[in-house]
């Protein structure tokens, strides 16, 4: 690995669109990101009306097929997109944001008081397990909705990130930049900063991609136990009717499983991402 | 003349990277005798680590380009890893400058001698350790220091442990890569010496020494070969060098040499302004012309290898017009 | 970490094997589900709102069985009873009957059942406001004295709901423990004794001395598995693989699978299910616009049941009359005429009409209805989230309202919320069923729907609406202290029924199902339209209908 | 080492106490009555009601001063008495649980093991041949973003109703006798297996993503570097970066925990099997003071003991938590 613009910002944003797994990450991530921001305008249909005839396969009239009562499974699953979207946002942010903060003071202060005080906090929260106390938590408030959603799964899903990003934080001190400058030749102090900021970043963006996925498997999770939203639609709940409306048994294919394989997708796709940076961001990785 | 271990010729290695090649060991030429330790000094960036990497672990993105490079008559840059490996250890053998995490931090050492020795057919039973031991004592570790975790070992511990475990095959030749850059004085100097000892024990042949730390090289090499940006620079007898050093870099290099010695900060040359070129597809011409202060039009042809006395080269084309009488050192120390 | 692949083959070996692994005694045992819902955990028939389905007879009896579709009684432990004066009713006890554990049944423990709740809070206690005594005559002998104003209709249910106790055991037990007791192994009378319980199940065993086995036959079975199958889907699928004899969930999509799973139901087609309960919408009248009767009634016409029931229930449920009654024993007092006088039918136009012509109107132009005072109205439907059906049927009702201007969500608050809102009162709209499921006399629905117990913090006790109505009050409590043989009591009735659908409180929309799916893999000769050998009921409380009968008809299949 | 445990130790105790609290709290400050619920079961006679109910709230304690209930709470704590379960009055909220959690560990502790050790496998084993890891990564991504629940109904539809191979519901077939006889434990793994495989599979992906990335870091690391310059075989030197590499995956191991028993939650709802997640989830919907505030505890003290154990394995296998002390390795 060679010289000083190679730790540029552009030359790693250069490789980030160059990398394949980024490249088809982000295709699906879009296609699908765009069928819950058009999806709503195209569907025929609203998502909670009788469209048609029960058990219909998928067809040019129903694209997922209909419900056992008639419903147009491709309406609800857009509509469902859009609040998991939403709720991978807000919380995955919030998640992400608390994580950082707790981690960088952490990292910053590390050995002192601070840090292990934080640490201290950061450990309680890490091993409690989080859905059970989301659940708790879910199923005693009387009227759920997206957002306090998103919040609650935020603000208990910083934990590892504020652990990560803590040693994060220490361990850039000592950077590989000091072998490399031997044959890059450029001042090191330079080096440093670039190699950190640039580092911080990535990885910030990286850890945000995580908290996004999590939130949303944590969010469906919810839904599917029936303590979602109790307004609306989301996947988990479309999941959870399919369930409880036999669609298994039935036969319903396109009810009981097209949804989740969507979101599996979707997930799948940010994890291509992420490991397509990860090798932008990480030489090693990508020598291999 | 007597047989040389190792022939270096107009040996070539690039960093292939995306953007294009990083000419970091660009048309080398030496030779490494028997018995001789050759110290190998320049600024950072000047390709002698690239050098001991070409020679023992290529390793992507660093490629082959051309030349040879013949240890004990075979050129191994045209062996296969597996012919090669054969080699390693018994033949050629490298203590790395990353001595402090040379070691899986999850196995005694102990263990990793002997998983190491028997990869070379070599069953590691008391009496191989009986001889390691022996050794462990010659650079006075404690033996029980083989029933350690490397995190139980200091530095210099760890430093000396790789001394002992890369020559345990008594190898025909060493690369002792920065092996001083991360110790301490003391520890630099006992750790040189360490070398010297183990070379006239006879359990080392010949040993290139690599450092960008010329006091060093005073005491332990016999002939010091100069490098700079990937270039070869100058070659020859220790004290020819340090007394009459024909090359403008190396007269930089010794000039900035108050006295011997003294711990260098990496990247400070106090003799001439400016770093080292960026490697990235540079072009012809003498690499050190941006910085020389006797550059003429010449340099901007890449200068050739020539000889001054039978075991003194350089590549310069002015070193006749700049150098030709010997001075004292450290002329020009003020040359600021 | 090789031996690790090792054990990794070997479960997977095994479960090969495993896939050809039989399960014996299925050829004697039936499988059942839908009266069982958690770990079952309680048998005490004092509590039997949280009895494990089949401590009430299956293992303790009751005086009379009572079979709905005849609307007859079935003398069971009692062998007759009779009112010999209107104050004194006499029960003739069968002889030679046993509890399980060999002490013989007699007299003593009917009058040992009453006394217990004379001097304790049992849920039947209040019976001693209207009986005076109750004394053992002879070994088989009981009178029942009553007060003045016998509680004629009340009594008719007692007679096959009281759990008759073994007074030997009872009478050890400290009162304290009457309400906190498991009850681990009961002893009773019945045909059935337990024989071990799960996580997920109880299982019976057949009492082979049971006194019934010459006089009604001897149930089938030899052991009853009753399981808690968590969901209908799951239902589905062990019926699907015969796993399930009887299922006694609401299942989606039964119609359409029936005859290529080869599913047994009470009709052979829609509605498919025998009524067991009325579904009521139940409007809050203290609540706006909903104290106003005209406005309640509008509501009702602009429901459309139909919908529901074909697109909900794919018509395993049929619409609900007007007076929300059902089954013989309350049909015979429905009134034709005071239904086609007083009662709706779904028509938007006619509600529209309605509102229009009661002052509910756009006022502010923002397309929705106001009150008569022009403040915007919006209502909450409400049902328990999870409970799929009825989250589909609110969503119809609301889009109704919403055809006739009327601004009304539905909402979906977890059931202890739901339970919370409906009994505090802070509801607007719910639609509920928990007290209207049929019985000998429409006393227990009239005095579910439309109760006095209104003035609690809390209302507990149905009449949801907290509609009140003294007058109304006044009528159900004097039907219940008539007699069938009363010649007043049409009157008395269709007064009544006349004053719910005046004032509409709560709307009935559809009757429940007696869901019941059968399947012949294992026991065939089940109970249905054509061959009504039994009641296909195992619900907790409801066996007294018919379930032991289905049993003793039941045929091993070959 | 004693300072490293030591600590640990002290975290557990503070998240206990904390989690006992929260555990003790959540359903108090929330809306609904239990007893009502428990009550509105009852479609009985007239009247009668209350007094029921005020012998049932004095026998729960519910009427007594918050403070003298968070007190109680830990007295009953300690003699292992966790109250009576309301929904399935009157069970002790221990046997309920006892009964329950039998089915959790069965169902967890395999899948946890042997989807961690295949995982690792597996992994290590595409990190060190790019080919292979073309194609298994993508796969391993799959396995790892599908959620539990969905995952569960994909199998139960292919594998249970298609191909009506297996059960899919319940532990075991509703005609078995519980007991140590081979009919009865084939059974048992008839039904266990569906449950089992997408446990095992879903986690799979994640430990085997997690060993892909750390074999290929290891193997880039110095020593790996240094042993490929003596000659060390590449077999030895994989065998070196795997041993370095499983470190990071076994304290993976205690911080997924939680996750994957929220994931067996979900599939045993789905199969509904019997076990904690299901009981948890149904003492919630019928606001089961007692039930929930066990289950949750047990699910804490599970994950805690679990936790701790890694710790204490952890420090033997990774020296550098023994000689000097650190806090994250």
């Amino acid at each position: 690995m060679a010289k000083s613009e190679f730790w540029k910002k552009h030359e790693n944003l250069y490789f980030a669109v160059t990398n394949g797994k980024v490249i088809f990450g982000l295709i699906i991530f879009m296609s699908i990101l765009a069928l819950a921001i058009f999806g709503p305008m195209v569907a025929k249909y609203d998502y909670d009306e009788f469209a048609g005839p029960g058990y219909m396969p998928p067809s040019k009239d129903f694209w997922f097929g209909t419900t056992l009562m008639g419903k147009d499974v491709f309406t609800r699953v857009v509509y469902g997109l859009r609040s998991t979207f939403v709720v991978g946002f807000v919380g995955g942010t919030i998640a992400t944001f608390v994580g950082l903060i707790i981690g960088f003071l952490a990292g910053y202060y590390s050995g002192k008081l601070t840090d292990e005080v934080l640490m201290m906090i950061t450990n309680i929260f890490l091993v409690i397990p989080t859905l059970a106390l989301l659940i708790i938590l879910s199923a005693y408030l009387p009227y759920r909705g997206i957002l306090s959603q998103s919040v609650i799964i935020g603000l208990t899903a910083w934990t590892w990130t504020a652990r990560a990003v803590r040693s994060q934080t220490m361990s850039l001190k000592n950077q590989e930049f000091v072998n490399l400058s031997r044959i890059s030749a450029a001042p090191v102090t330079k080096i440093i900063a670039e190699d950190i900021a640039a580092n911080m970043f990535s990885y910030v963006f990286m850890v945000y991609i995580i908290q996004f996925t999590g939130t949303i498997l944590a969010a469906v999770s919810l839904e599917f136990l029936g303590l979602g939203p109790t307004q609306g639609i989301s996947l988990g709940l479309v999941m959870q009717n399919a369930v409880n409306w036999n669609a298994i048994q039935l036969g319903l294919w396109w009810w009981a499983i097209l949804p989740g394989l969507l979101l599996t997708i979707l997930i799948v796709s940010l994890y291509f991402i992420n490991t397509g940076l990860d090798e932008v961001f990480n030489p090693r990785l990508r020598e291999m | 003349m007597p047989e040389n271990v190792l022939e270096i010729k107009d040996l070539k290695a690039y960093y292939k990277i995306l953007k294009g090649d990083v000419k970091a060991l660009d048309g080398v030429t030496f030779n490494v005798r028997r018995g001789e330790i050759l110290g190998i000094a320049g600024e950072s960036g000047c390709g002698k680590s690239t050098l001991a990497s070409a020679l023992i672990l290529r390793k992507k993105p660093l490629q082959y380009i051309s030349g040879e490079a013949k240890l004990l008559g075979t050129d191994i840059m045209k062996l296969s890893e597996k012919q090669f490996k054969k080699m390693r250890l018994k033949n050629i053998s490298i203590i790395p400058q990353y001595a402090l995490d040379a070691f899986s931090p999850t196995k005694k050492i102990r263990i990793f001698i002997s998983d190491l020795v028997r990869e070379h057919g070599i069953r590691p039973n008391r009496k191989f350790f009986k001889k390691v031991e022996e050794r462990l004592d010659m650079i006075n570790l404690d033996p029980s220091a083989l029933d350690r975790y490397s995190i139980e070992l200091s530095g210099g511990m760890k430093q000396r442990m790789i001394m002992i475990i890369s020559t345990i095959l008594d190898p025909d030749f060493i690369i002792a890569d920065e092996i001083t850059s991360a110790l301490d004085v003391s520890s630099q100097r006992f750790v040189a010496n360490m070398l010297v000892k183990l070379r006239d024990e006879g359990i080392t042949g010949s040993a290139i020494f690599i450092t960008h730390d010329l006091s060093i090289l005073y005491q332990i090499a016999e002939r010091i070969m100069i490098m700079y940006a990937g270039h070869f620079a100058e070659i020859g007898p220790t004290d020819e060098i340090v007394s009459n050093p024909r090359h403008p870099y190396t007269k930089a290099l010794i000039g900035s040499l108050p006295q011997v010695g003294i711990q260098y900060k990496e990247n400070r040359l106090s003799g001439i302004k400016g770093t080292p070129p960026h490697l990235l597809n540079i072009g012809e011409g003498c690499r050190f012309r941006f910085r020389c202060p006797y550059k003429t039009s010449k340099c901007e042809e890449t200068p050739q290898r020539e000889q001054i006395t039978d075991n003194h080269f350089v590549s310069c084309w002015n070193w006749k017009e700049n150098f030709s009488d010997s001075r004292p050192s450290g002329g020009e120390k003020d040359g600021e | 970490m090789k031996i690790h692949w090792k054990v990794l083959l070997g479960v997977l070996l095994v479960l090969l094997v495993s896939t050809m692994a039989f399960s014996y005694e299925r050829d004697e045992t039936l499988v059942y589900g839908g009266g069982l819902w958690g770990a079952p955990a309680n048998w005490n028939p004092l509590t039997p709102w949280a009895e494990v389905a089949g401590t009430g007879g299956l293992v303790y009896e009751y005086l009379f069985h009572y079979y709905p579709l005849k609307d007859e009684y079935q003398p069971w432990l009692a062998e007759k009873g009779e009112w010999v004066t209107p104050k004194v009713y006499e029960l003739e006890l069968r002889k030679g009957i046993k509890w399980t554990d060999g002490k013989s049944f007699t007299a003593e423990d009917v009058v040992f059942t009453f006394e217990v709740a004379r001097n304790n809070a049992l849920h039947y206690s209040n019976v001693w406001t209207w009986i005076t005594s109750v004394e053992a005559l002879s070994p088989t002998k009981v009178r029942v004295t009553f007060g003045d104003s016998p509680h004629y209709q009340e009594w008719k249910v007692i007679l096959y709901d009281l759990r008759i106790l073994p007074k030997h055991i009872w009478s050890e037990m400290s009162p304290d423990e009457y309400l906190t007791t498991a009850n681990k192994n009961p002893v009773g009378t019945g045909p059935y004794m337990s024989e071990s319980t799960g996580q997920d199940r109880m299982v019976w065993v057949r009492n082979d001395d049971w006194w019934g086995n010459d006089i009604f036959g001897q149930p089938k079975p030899k052991y009853l598995v009753n399981l808690v199958v968590n969901g209908n889907n799951v239902a589905l699928g062990m019926l699907m693989k015969r796993e399930l004899d009887l299922s006694n969930y609401f299942i989606p999509g039964v119609p359409k699978i029936k005859d290529a799973f080869g599913l047994t139901t009470w009709f052979k087609d829609a509605p498919y299910m025998l009524p067991e309960n009325v579904a009521l919408l139940f409007l809050n009248t203290t609540k706006g616009a909903m104290k106003d009767e005209s406005f309640r009634r509008a509501l009702a016409f602009a429901i459309d049941p139909d919908m529901i029931a074909e697109r909900v229930f794919e018509n395993q449920v049929k619409v609900a009359n007007p007076a929300g009654l059902l089954g013989e024993g309350w049909m015979k007092y429905y009134d034709e005429e005071v239904a086609n006088e007083y009662g709706f039918s779904y028509n938007p136009e006619t509600a529209a009409k309605m509102l229009d012509e009661n002052g509910f109107v756009d006022a502010d132009g923002d397309g929705w209805r106001d009150d008569k005072a022009g403040n915007a109205m919006k209502f909450e439907i409400i049902v328990p989230n999870g409970w799929t059906d009825w989250m589909e049927s609110i969503k119809i009702i609301a889009n109704n309202f919403k055809a006739i201007g009327i601004n009304a969500v539905p909402s979906f608050p977890d059931y202890s919320i739901y339970m919370d809102k409906i009994q505090d009162g802070t509801f607007d709209m719910c639609i509920n069923n928990f007290g209207s499921s049929r019985s000998t006399t429409p006393f227990t629905y009239w005095n579910w729907v439309a109760n006095d117990e209104i003035d609690g913090e809390i209302v507990t006790d149905g009449n949801y609406s907290r509609y009140n109505d003294a007058e109304l009050f006044t009528l159900i409590d004097e039907f219940n202290v008539m007699q069938d043989s009363n010649n007043g009591i049409m009157e008395k009735t269709s007064e009544i029924q006349a004053k719910l659908l005046q004032a509409m409180p709560s709307i009935p929309l559809w009757y429940n199902g007696l869901w019941a799916q059968m399947t012949s893999g294992v026991w065939t000769n089940w109970t249905t339209e054509n061959n009504p050998t039994g009641y296909p009921c195992s619900w907790a409380g409801k066996m007294q209908f018919g379930f032991v009968e289905t049993l003793i008809k039941l045929e091993p299949a070959q | 080492m004693k300072k490293y445990l030591g600590k640990k130790i002290f975290i557990y105790l503070i998240t206990f106490f904390f989690a006992v609290t929260i555990d003790w709290a959540i359903p108090r400050f929330m809306p609904g009555d239990p007893i009502q619920i428990l009550l509105s079961r009852f479609q009985g006679m007239e009247g009668g009601r209350e007094i029921i109910e005020a012998q049932i709230t004095a026998s729960f304690g519910l009427d007594r001063p918050l403070l003298e209930q968070y007190f109680n709470f830990w007295g009953s704590l300690f003699k292992g008495d966790l109250g009576i379960s309301i929904y399935t009055f009157p069970k002790p909220v221990m046997e309920v649980i006892n009964e329950a959690i039998i089915f959790d560990i069965l169902l967890l502790v395999p899948s946890i093991l042997l989807s961690w050790i295949v995982g690792n496998k597996l992994g290590a084993f595409s990190g060190v041949n790019k080919k292979a890891d073309k194609y298994t990564m993508p796969f391993f991504y799959f396995l790892t973003s599908s959620p539990y629940f969905w995952f569960a109904v994909v199998v139960v539809f292919f594998f249970g109703v298609q191909l009506p191979w297996f059960p899919i519901n319940s532990a075991y077939s509703s005609t078995m006798r519980p007991g140590f006889n081979l009919a009865f434990i084939l059974d048992f793994l008839h039904h266990w297996f569906l449950p089992f495989l997408t446990l095992f599979l879903v986690q799979l992906g994640g430990w085997a993503i997690g060993m892909r990335n750390m074999i290929i870091y290891e193997m880039g690391s110095n020593y790996s570097k240094y042993m490929e310059s003596l000659g060390a075989s590449e077999k030895l030197i994989r065998k070196y970066a795997f041993r370095n590499g499983v470190l990071p995956q076994v304290t993976g191991l205690a911080i997924r925990l939680g996750n994957i028993i929220a994931g067996a939650l979900t599939t045993q709802i789905v199969f509904s099997y019997p076990g904690l997640g299901y009981i948890l989830l149904k003492a919630i919907l019928n606001q089961d003071y007692f039930l929930v505030q066990g289950t949750f505890l047990f699910i804490v003290i599970f994950v805690l003991l679990a936790n701790f154990l890694v710790d204490i394995i952890y420090m033997f296998i990774d020296p550098r938590v023994r000689f000097s002390y650190s806090g994250e390795v």
